[in-house]
């Protein structure tokens, strides 16, 4: 088994633990009362999306003139949050849909996390499509069904459209593999849990789990079955996200290069955000036996990497718009690294290029403080990026005459800070109400590092 | 229209589905209730919008109950939804264009060009366009005022009569000061009026005044007239500082006539040779073929050396000194030779108001023999007959409190002239001062009396605005409030009281049926002339002194004492003119042809002049002139010359509060006015009536920053069509969306200053969508396009689009589907200047259409890109990706912010609700109602059947609309022409919207010039 | 009627599955395995075959695929034809994203449903396992007394055998 | 193709059925059906405006000058008035009573200066949506009968609604009409939006 001889190096799991402990260390987290500092994140969180709650209503009732939009510069901040949401989103899939593919099984620690964290980030980013209308009290005509118009269906040939597909059934499914995943502990918890009403939830929820072997072994295949999915699934998902703007005329959208750059990006970002969460909950939720340094390591290793596709994928863009000798193509590039937004361009260039190659050195590594450090500046490094890619293309377009500048207003902020208001207290929430770590998989890793630390001690 | 009409009116209201009938004591509150019913439009989509929570709503209860109330007995001519269109003359200023007015269900909504009409030739301008809003004005006085207070008119009538009467028994100076009226009946009962009384005159003066022009010809013609120029008789143009296609007396007739002598598609094509001579940028500059910036003291000696040049080629001995700059007496060299060639078909026009400088003038047409060829003072012009030196006599008189009664009309003097506030103080010293406004302006408020005139559209009236060519302006509604027209108040105080209509009917009869010989019966006569709305009549002859050269003195040179401080040139913009328009939210919102700033005016400095203060655009500036000082944002405009400030007139006025208001209302939003409550800042005080003139130009301004900032509503950011040097690699730094050649090169070539191939690439896909019927298509020509901008007025009022207010056009987020691109090319201080009118494509291959998720937006099967309001959900997707970014998105509900004024939608346009989008359609719902005219007749659509607003509208004849399927519509013939060329045509998106190269008339045979 | 079981109880993995071995190998009826976590190569140690979700996933995701290729096809050139940006009527290429997200979304939903139906999970039933430890972490092999001649203590000594903690006979009612 | 099936049922919106009370009862069975006044007498609109209309008081007084009640009603007055040998006097029925003091008009129908005139609120039956731009004219000049929208009009005492309105059922009227053609002839009625959006 090579997995095992690749264990035997390092446990993946520290303190040599018990398949019980491991059941109760997990549940403790859940089964405790929140600490101080859940208490002061959930409130902050809380705040938060109360901010963005009131900004969105009030945009919906007085009109989209409440964001800094304008004739030229048509989308700003609600695209480029959505993008980056889905974007944070796909890092979740990718450690627990591609990984367990590649039977990577230091995902098991963070796997569950991570699901979490992509259903919660798809939340947030599905808000945007849905408030950037002018008209969001008609967005069920963005669905074909039938009508009394003659029938009047959809245009399939909009990118929109692709999109709207794509964003609800990556929600769907991800939904699916994640509660998947969780029938198993929701039985643990039933079965050993005192309080009589979690016991009764964990229940129904659990759909009367019992671990028998033949329910195991069809669950393995629903598992890979789902997780073979959402492989494809969230690589095509991105893909659509960038066609949004390739499948466009507007120099700067107009792409070949944008679905591998885009999906590259996602992951980019995705693990950065993995990465901050992980580094706080450990901390904060006494898990460092079971999300050790070398969880860190390695994502520091696959942030690198994507970090490096993104830097290639911003010189390739920029390279082939110099050399189509398209003056409008060239135009838009110029005018992204010295134009009267560069600040954006050169904010993205420095978060998401320079700042990663730190984590080259394996002392910055092991550094958790630093890593949390870079992992947010990825992040708004990430943001960044799709801010330049939407406005700085579209505020100085083809005609001269119709160039103009953008600045946002008050309500885009709060509307901006209020889907990270959503986000944590989801996630917040999600760390008292659920394990965050997925019970039986990490019993698994456990005995396997006990049965091959025993063969060949 | 009989007593019956009005009811008849609103009745026609309601059977369009308006809630009750307008009777009853308040019949305004009526009207309100009628309005509503315009709102509904909105109103529904918004309702519509909801749409679970409205289908829902729906489902339980029944839609609201519609009532539907027909006439009792209906006037034959009347058909409820069916548009009528009387004729009738425009008075939105005194060039008295000839127009037709639609009117729908008895509601005048929409005012076009009399296509019939001699002067103005089927065109009207912007503020004509838009002067229609004023009718629906509900600041507009709805009953006379005494003191200031509501007053009835037998009240009225009663305290005029008796002060009339004591005066007229113990004489007293009676003055009836008004600006031109060309109108030969009301002219006549004025001095009718005037005429009881020992001492009574009429004063006329024009708040953009000609009086020079008129002064200089009683000198060398020995009679105050306004010649009529004949542009299109023109080869050679030569202006000196006269804007006569923006705002220069009668600028929609000489736009049409400039355009006539520059036709490139006749046989053989003619191409006059336009050069303009003058201190700031203005409309006619940007559209001459040689420019040349002058200070404006400099003006007049230029003039003067001209005609001294042409008098030496004439053998005459008259000799001016030539200006101090070299180059500029060069220029005047080689224009003299053209002009010489070109004899009496050249044409010299001055805008100045020194009247040695328009003797000059004179002379210079006179030694060219242009008098009687090119410009006629024998069948003058009556559009300007200020005279300014009657005005200061007035004025002074006023001042000494030697008037004892004044009446007022069709002027605002307290606010038009300079020293307002001394004028207002003398006024309310004066016995009796009767003011005709329409509205509580500046004047009115010192005036005992207020009689309001009724609106143009609510009256009887004629115009004579050119000796022999009479219009009629007939009313086409009811008026709206108690108001009472100019002749029926005098006539009344007369002791004769006589409806309107008799007293033309009378005067026509005995002044006018007399002056023409084809019809034999009055009421033959009279009808046609209704009907026609512009009689052709014999002028009234008088033959002018031959002339005098006596006259003509060679200008003294410029001082260069002078020279330090800046001159302050006062202008006029196109939409406010002298300021009559201020109240109009349209003109308000229209940029300026030149600086495309809406909203505001502003300090006009050179770029140079600007760097050297170190004053950028926005910044506050004061300007310090002897009498009094000024305080507006700067605006840096290139091609202005370096010692100017100019400043726009017609700011500043009081009625402009209005304004603080209009607009959307949120929390970040800025008011449309000024801090002091206005809408710009009023610069009259600047003027100078001195020596009897009124003059617009100060010497020795001194200007210095405040600190202040306030950004301008600017529609265009970017100026040129070349890429800063830094954004553009290889040196690609133009971009070929104009294109341009010379008169010269095109004659080599018809083709000249072509850019990049004109190729119809293949077609990737299977042809699905061969447009068999009807492909409509438009032709611009950018040659002809003097970027006026009546065409955008047109198409707002047309398609019912909204006023956003001076906040929103300052975030980029005007409304107008058809914008004028402006570029300039050349050096900053020497520009040459390209207008591109710029509206929905209706690309064949339209990207905006492939990305609308939910079908909002497809194309019909005769080429209309169609954008279906109900349907869009408001992605703003669209609007991304058009190239053109010619779409605009309803960021809120606009409604109008004068609830009355939403009598003038136009029923056939949906108003679109907050949250779609909308553009151009090309006029749309015009094709479909004259398909539908030509299916009952059982003919085809003609060309030229379908006109859109801005094609209707235009005075220069840009604009060409039609069916390319039609081979041998215009349309087609103009796709055909060589200097056709298609905006972006690389992208293959196919643009039905063809442009027609701009020429000009220049040597240079390389079509290509550097754009710096 | 009822049967009687035998439940031995273990406390590791490699036991359990020992001992499955060598039970299946002793020809004992082994009804089921209850483990805390998948332990692999149970499964046929127990001899069970393998699962036939997989071909679920296929057929339905295909038919997903086909049935929204069609209805695309449908809608923009037959039922109503509408020139969007003069591109041909069936624009296939356009069509593909969402077909390809149709497909998956169609597998992986009726994979789940599936999944419950055959596993017998539904909300709300209550769980039939021998200790309710299984899911923290005990290992209990259940085999069937199939006959008189099943010798209870053999079976015991054999559980034993591989470190069983203990066993016991069990009357398990069966409907 | 799921259409018809859809309307079959109300939907929302849908205001099939609609049959208001009117201010004069006027019946359509009574002058479309028995009289066999053709619609256009009354509506002429249709056929010069994009709105048929509603007749003008004065086109009722057309006939209703004269007709001023049911024949039966006139014949017994007449008798009445032989029995008790006098002049028989002017019967008006209590419908058209309304309309005639609409116009103010007094027994003789001659105008009364003192009654005040006052236009009649009938009560619009059919509703578009201010959106939807519709335009009688081209129906009319392509032969539509007025039947085909407006359901059997010369059955009904009281006007209804029996078409639902909708989208769908316009643009499938035009499809089939530019299949089958109208009375025979062949036609062409577009489907582009443009043709009621703007």
């Amino acid at each position: 088994m090579a997995e095992v001889a690749w264990l035997v190096r390092r446990p993946l799991i520290v303190g040599d633990k018990s398949v019980a402990q491991v059941t109760r260390d997990i549940c403790a987290a859940m089964e405790t009362r929140p600490s101080a500092l859940w208490w002061a994140g959930f409130l902050a969180a809380l705040s938060l999306l109360g901010l963005g709650v009131t900004a969105i209503s009030y945009e919906i009732s007085t009109g989209i003139g409440t964001w800094g939009e304008n004739r030229t510069v048509g989308w700003a901040f609600d695209i480029t949050n959505f993008v980056f949401w889905i974007g944070i989103g796909h890092a979740g899939t990718l450690i627990s849909a591609i990984l367990f593919l590649f039977r990577q099984r230091w995902r098991t620690s963070v796997n569950r996390a991570a699901e979490a964290m992509t259903i919660f980030a798809v939340m947030c980013a599905g808000i945007f499509p849905l408030i950037h209308m002018g008209r969001p009290w008609l967005a069920h005509w963005m669905f074909p069904y039938p009508n009394t118009r003659g029938s009047l269906w959809i245009n399939f040939r909009s990118p929109l459209v692709w999109d709207f597909f794509a964003i609800a059934t990556y929600l769907t499914i991800s939904l699916t593999f994640w509660y998947v995943g969780l029938l198993p502990d929701l039985a643990t918890i039933r079965d050993r849990t005192a309080s009589p009403w979690r016991r009764r939830i964990a229940g129904i929820l659990s759909l009367g789990w019992n671990g028998s072997t033949r329910t195991w072994q069809r669950y393995e295949v629903v598992y890979l079955l789902l997780a073979g999915l959402g492989t494809p699934l969230v690589v095509s998902v991105h893909t659509i996200v960038s066609w949004d703007f390739a499948t466009s005329l507007i120099p700067g959208w107009h792409a070949t290069i944008f679905p591998p750059y885009f999906v590259a990006g996602a992951i980019f970002s995705g693990m950065a955000m993995v990465l901050t969460l992980m580094i706080v909950a450990r901390k904060t939720m006494q898990l460092e036996d079971y999300i050790t340094p070398r969880h860190v390591d390695i994502m520091c290793k696959l942030i690198i990497a994507t970090g490096g596709i993104v830097g290639l994928s911003y010189a390739t863009e920029f390279f082939m718009a110099l050399y189509s000798s398209n003056p409008y193509e060239q135009f838009v590039f110029l005018n992204r690294a010295t134009g009267p937004l560069c600040w954006a361009y050169w904010t993205m260039v420095s978060c998401n290029v320079l700042v990663p190659q730190l984590l080259w050195f394996r002392r910055v590594r092991s550094n958790l403080v630093l890593v949390f450090v870079i992992s947010i500046f990825v992040n708004i490094g990430m943001w960044f990026e799709r801010f330049v890619i939407i406005v700085t293309s579209l505020h100085h377009d083809f005609l001269p005459s119709s160039w103009v500048s953008y600045r946002p207003t008050c309500i885009e902020v709060a509307t901006l800070l209020g889907t990270f208001g959503l986000f944590f207290t989801c996630f917040l929430l999600f760390v008292r109400l659920v394990p965050v770590i997925a019970i039986g998989e990490v019993k698994a890793v456990v005995s396997h590092d006990k049965l091959s630390g025993g063969t060949h001690a | 229209m009989s007593a019956e009409g009005a009811n008849r009116y609103w009745r026609a209201l309601e059977e369009r589905g308006a809630a009750t009938a307008a009777e009853g004591p308040d019949e305004f509150a009526a009207r309100r209730e009628g309005i509503d019913l315009f709102l509904s439009r909105r109103g529904f989509l918004k309702a519509a919008g909801f749409g679970a929570a409205g289908a829902l709503l729906a489902s339980c209860a029944r839609a609201p109950v519609q009532e539907a109330i027909p006439f009792l007995s209906a006037p034959e001519e009347i058909v409820p939804g069916h548009a009528l269109y009387y004729a009738s003359t425009c008075a939105g200023c005194s060039a008295a264009c000839g127009m037709l007015v639609k009117s729908r269900d008895g509601r005048p909504i929409k005012l076009e060009g009399n296509a019939e009409h001699p002067l103005s030739r089927g065109a009207l301008c912007a503020a004509g366009q838009a002067s229609i809003l004023g009718l629906y004005d509900s600041h507009r006085l709805r009953s006379p005022l005494h003191r200031g207070q509501r007053a009835s008119w037998e009240e009225v009538d009663r305290a005029v009569g008796e002060r009339i009467a004591t005066i007229s028994k113990n004489g007293g100076a009676v003055r009836f000061l008004s600006s031109t009226i060309t109108g030969p009946t009301i002219r006549a009962e004025i001095d009718r009026f005037l005429g009881s009384f020992a001492d009574g005159r009429h004063v006329v003066y024009d708040p953009l005044s000609c009086s020079a022009i008129l002064d200089a010809h009683e000198r060398t013609h020995g009679a105050r007239v306004l010649p009529r120029y004949l542009f299109d008789r023109a080869e050679v143009i030569a202006s000196f500082d006269a804007d006569f296609l923006g705002t220069w007396i009668a600028p929609v007739e000489f736009a049409a006539a400039w355009r006539a002598g520059r036709d490139l598609e006749a046989k053989p094509p003619r191409f006059s040779y336009h050069v303009q001579i003058e201190p700031l940028l203005s409309v006619t500059g940007s559209k001459a073929d040689r420019r040349i910036r002058i200070a404006p003291r400099e003006l007049g000696p230029a003039l003067s050396h001209l005609a001294g040049l042409l008098a030496k080629k004439a053998g005459l001995t008259f000799s001016s000194p030539p200006p101090a700059d070299p180059e500029l007496s060069a220029a005047l060299a080689t224009l003299a030779d053209r002009l010489w060639q070109a004899r009496r078909r050249s044409l010299v026009v001055c805008g100045s108001q020194d009247v040695a400088t328009q003797v000059a003038c004179n002379f210079a047409n006179e030694i060219l023999q242009n008098y009687g060829n090119t410009l006629d003072v024998e069948r003058p012009s009556y559009q300007k007959q200020g005279n300014d030196r009657a005005l200061q006599e007035l004025l002074s008189e006023i001042s000494a409190g030697k008037v004892a009664a004044l009446f007022i009309a069709a002027a605002n003097p307290v606010s038009e002239l300079p020293g307002g506030e001394n004028i207002a103080a003398a006024l309310d010293k004066l016995p009796l001062v009767v003011s005709f406004a329409s509205h509580r302006d500046e004047t009115a408020d010192h005036a005992h009396f207020v009689c309001p005139d009724h609106h143009p559209l609510e009256s009887w009236s004629d115009a004579e605005p050119v000796a022999g060519i009479i219009s009629v302006t007939q009313p086409v509604i009811r008026p709206l409030g108690q108001t009472r027209s100019l002749v029926e108040t005098l006539s009344t105080w007369r002791g004769r009281p006589t409806p309107a209509y008799e007293i033309f009917q009378a005067s026509w009869r005995s002044r006018i049926f007399a002056r023409q010989s084809q019809e034999t019966s009055f009421q033959r006569f009279w009808d046609r002339a209704v009907h026609d709305g512009v009689a052709a009549v014999e002028p009234a002859r008088f033959s002018p002194r031959p002339f005098d050269v006596s006259a003509v003195k060679p200008a003294a040179p410029a001082k260069a004492g002078a020279a330090e401080g800046l001159s302050l040139v006062l202008y006029a913009k196109v939409a406010m003119l002298a300021g009559q328009h201020a109240e109009n939210p349209w003109l308000q919102e229209l940029p300026d042809p030149i600086s495309k700033v809406a909203w505001d005016n502003y300090a006009c400095l050179a770029p140079a002049t600007a760097a050297a203060l170190g004053v950028a655009e926005g910044d506050v500036v004061r300007l310090d002139f002897g009498a009094g000082s000024l305080e507006l944002p700067a605006y840096v405009q290139p091609g202005q010359h370096d010692g100017v400030v100019a400043v726009a007139l017609g700011y500043g006025r009081k009625g402009t509060a209005r304004f603080a208001g209009i607009g959307p209302r949120w929390l970040d939003a800025e008011p449309s006015v000024g801090r002091d409550g206005l809408v710009g800042v009023d610069a009259s005080g600047a003027l100078e009536l001195t020596d009897g003139v009124l003059r617009y130009v100060r010497e020795g301004v001194r200007i210095a920053k405040t600190g202040r900032t306030r950004p301008l509503a600017c529609t265009q950011t970017h100026h040129t069509i070349t890429v800063p040097d830094m954004f553009a690699a290889n040196g690609s730094v133009r971009r070929p969306v104009v294109q341009e050649t010379t008169y010269a090169a095109w004659q080599g070539n018809p083709a000249a200053g072509r850019e990049g191939e004109e190729a119809e690439s293949e077609d990737l896909w299977p042809d699905d969508h061969p447009y068999n019927g009807h492909r409509w298509a438009m032709a611009i020509d950018l040659t002809a396009c003097t970027g006026c901008s009546a065409c955008v007025v047109a198409c707002q009022v047309e398609n019912n689009i909204p006023v956003v207010g001076r906040d929103e056009v300052r975030r980029h987020r005007e409304m107008h589907w058809l914008r004028i691109d402006r570029y300039y090319s050349g050096s900053q201080a020497e520009v040459d200047v390209v207008y591109e009118p710029m509206l929905c494509q209706q690309c064949e291959n339209a990207p905006c259409e492939t990305v609308c998720p939910v079908l909002a937006t497809v194309h019909s099967e005769e080429g209309l890109n169609e954008q279906v309001y109900n349907r869009c959900v408001g992605t703003r997707y669209c609007a991304n990706n058009c190239p053109y970014k010619t779409r605009r998105f309803n960021w809120f509900n606009y409604p109008h912010q004068d609830p009355f004024a939403n009598l003038v939608l136009n029923p056939d346009v949906a108003v679109r609700s907050r949250g779609v989008m909308e553009k151009c359609s090309f006029c749309v719902q015009r094709i479909q109602q004259a398909k539908i005219e030509a299916k009952q007749a059982g003919q085809p659509v003609a060309d030229g059947a379908i006109q859109p607003a801005c094609q209707q509208t235009c005075p220069a004849g840009a604009i060409v609309f039609g069916d390319l399927n039609d081979r041998s519509s215009r349309v087609a013939a103009a796709v055909a022409n060589p200097r056709r060329f298609r905006v972006l045509e690389e992208m293959n998106v196919r643009p039905s919207v063809n442009y027609l190269r701009v020429v000009r008339n220049r040597d240079e045979t390389d079509g290509e010039k550097s754009h710096g | 009627m009822s049967r009687r079981v035998m439940l031995g109880f273990f406390e590791r993995e490699e036991d359990v599955l020992a001992a499955t071995r060598a039970a299946r190998e002793a020809g004992l009826r082994i009804l089921d395995v209850y483990t805390p976590y998948p332990v692999h190569g149970l499964d046929r140690a127990m001899g069970l075959a393998p699962s036939r979700l997989a071909f679920v996933c296929l057929i339905l995701g295909l038919f997903g695929a086909v049935f929204k290729v069609w209805f695309e096809f449908w809608t923009t050139s037959v039922a109503w034809p509408i020139n969007v940006g003069g591109k041909p009527w069936n624009s296939l290429p356009a069509f593909v994203p969402v077909t390809f997200e149709v497909m998956v979304l169609f597998a992986g939903v009726s994979t789940f449903l599936a999944f419950l139906v055959v596993a017998g999970l539904r909300p709300g039933r209550a769980p039939v396992m021998p200790d309710p430890r299984v899911t923290d972490d005990r290992f209990v092999l259940m085999v069937e007394e199939t006959d008189s001649v099943f010798d209870a203590v053999r079976v015991e000594q054999l559980f034993a055998g591989f470190r069983a903690l203990h066993s016991e006979e069990r009357v398990e009612a069966r409907s | 193709m799921l259409t018809p099936k859809l309307t079959a049922i109300r939907l929302p919106g849908i205001q099939r059925g609609y049959e208001p009370e009117q201010p004069i009862r006027f019946s359509h069975r009574l002058h479309a059906g028995e009289m066999q006044i053709s619609c256009q007498y009354c509506h002429s609109g249709a056929e010069r405006s994009r709105h048929a209309g509603i007749p003008a008081a004065s086109v009722c007084m057309n006939c209703h000058r004269f007709v001023t009640a049911p024949l039966g009603a006139v014949r017994a007055e007449d008798e009445l008035a032989a029995k008790e040998n006098r002049p028989p006097r002017r019967v008006i029925a209590p419908e058209l009573r309304k309309l005639y003091d609409a116009l103010g008009l007094d027994d003789d129908l001659r105008r009364d200066p003192a009654k005040p005139q006052r236009p009649i609120a009938w009560v619009k039956v059919h509703n578009l949506p201010d959106f939807a731009y519709f335009d009688h004219r081209p129906h009319v000049a392509a032969g539509v009968a007025c039947q085909t929208c407006h359901g059997p009009v010369e059955t009904m005492e009281r006007m209804r609604q029996v078409a639902d309105l909708t989208m769908g059922w316009c643009v499938n009227c035009h499809r089939d009409a530019n299949r089958t053609g109208i009375a025979g002839h062949p036609v062409y009625a577009s489907i582009d939006c443009a043709v009621c959006h703007y």
